[in-house]
């Protein structure tokens, strides 16, 4: 298994790929530098939240996935 | 009671809201918003309507074909359940009921729909109020538009905020 | 487009709402209000609800039978008309459509109906709220309802007026 | 012809009739005569407003009701 790396709405536009497997483990530094320049710009912004296995990190620089989990990057939302 | 639903099909208000009236017997009073998808454009440089962006420049004067709207499963149910929750709690309601569609939509659909049933009016009209102010900017959804020259990413407009901001408590 | 109506007999608002909002292409938003008689007594000591009178002290913890309003035919309707535009020209609206009952109600009818369709959800709630509070404190009617121990006239209570001067503009 | 008094909403149980019709011309002196003291006592105040042919007076005791004028006599409302 492996950590799933899902980009969220114009996430996905900008990473060419609505989701991408990587090798576990997977910390802050690791997510920067798998993403891509553009969105790892993107997170480096307050307003960008990541889920990590279905819960929102209070501090997102604390990311530490196992294999298995689900990294989901959460760029600002618009609904209604 | 609290019904709250996330839907990929097109919906009709008024299935919905009829038989939620009728599940709360007793109540004083019943507010009920619905978001539609608007054509845009409204003649008076206003810029978007609901459901929509606003003020993202010109491109936002073009006619708007279609919408879509994406989530993230595991939160986005889950806080839109949070957020009736507190509703029901802040103003005292007898019933919520909020239902949101996901996928694609085309102008005229609705896309939301919050009602909610209190003893008093002012409890109602606040909760939809509310709620509403929170699914357009700090529930899980993403949304963008197709134009005549593609699909643009809409994101809350600087009044959203200000609009959330209004419910914060005082530290 | 602009719907202000009396009514003489029980309506289900679902069959105005439906139609008003077709009448509406384009909007962004509709907002709706629906005041109910109650059978009061909501067992938490916090008087009535909607379309009766609150804090007149402990017969209203008595159950609510019937409610009975009446109005003053030359004033009632045109005072409902000059509401609804005020509230048009004040929310930018794109319709508005009120409905009140007169005459004898029974408990779970609806008394009232207020639904505001506009380009942004902030127009379309505000609408409401402000018709409410018209209709409630600052219109043609009088109402009473029945108890067991026979008919008791209403007055708007102090939060009604409270609410009503939300609206008054600066000088 | 004559000047008709409607009593709306409470009013009309306070005067025990819907409506009396007078000899015009009716002004204010002469209509708290008429009304009886409960609802003249009423009338006083200032939340009790008075309408003429169909208008509600800005100074109720400038009130000049003439031959066939309906005056209402409006106590405070409650709708919704």
């Amino acid at each position: 298994m492996a950590v799933t790396i899902l980009f969220l709405g114009p996430l996905a536009d900008m990473a060419g790929a609505e989701s991408k497997d990587v090798e576990a483990p997977l910390d802050w530094a690791g997510l920067l530098e798998v993403v891509g320049s553009d969105v790892a710009d993107q997170l480096t912004q307050e307003r960008v939240n990541i889920a990590c296995d279905g819960r929102v990190l209070a501090d997102k620089t604390a990311l530490n996935a196992k294999d298995g989990d689900e990294v989901a990057l959460l760029p600002p939302v618009s609904g209604g | 009671m609290k019904d709250v639903r996330l839907l990929t099909e097109p919906f009709i208000p008024g299935a919905f809201v009829g038989p939620f009236t009728q599940a709360n017997p007793g109540l004083g009073g019943v507010c009920t918003f619905v978001g539609e998808v608007r054509p845009n454009k409204d003649g008076q440089g206003e810029g978007q309507g609901e459901g929509q962006g606003e003020g993202q420049g010109t491109k936002d004067d073009w006619g708007v074909e279609a919408l879509e709207l994406s989530h993230y499963e595991p939160l986005t149910l889950p806080g839109m359940e949070a957020l009736a929750d507190e509703a029901i709690a802040r103003f005292d309601l007898m019933g919520l009921l909020m239902v949101h569609r996901v996928g694609k939509l085309r102008v005229g659909e609705p896309i939301v729909l919050v009602s909610a049933a209190a003893r008093h009016r002012r409890g109602a009209i606040d909760a939809v109020d509310f709620c509403m102010d929170h699914l357009k900017a700090a529930a899980w959804f993403w949304k963008r538009e197709k134009r005549a020259d593609g699909w643009h990413w809409i994101e809350p407009r600087e009044d959203d905020y200000a609009d959330l901001a209004r419910w914060d408590k005082g530290p």
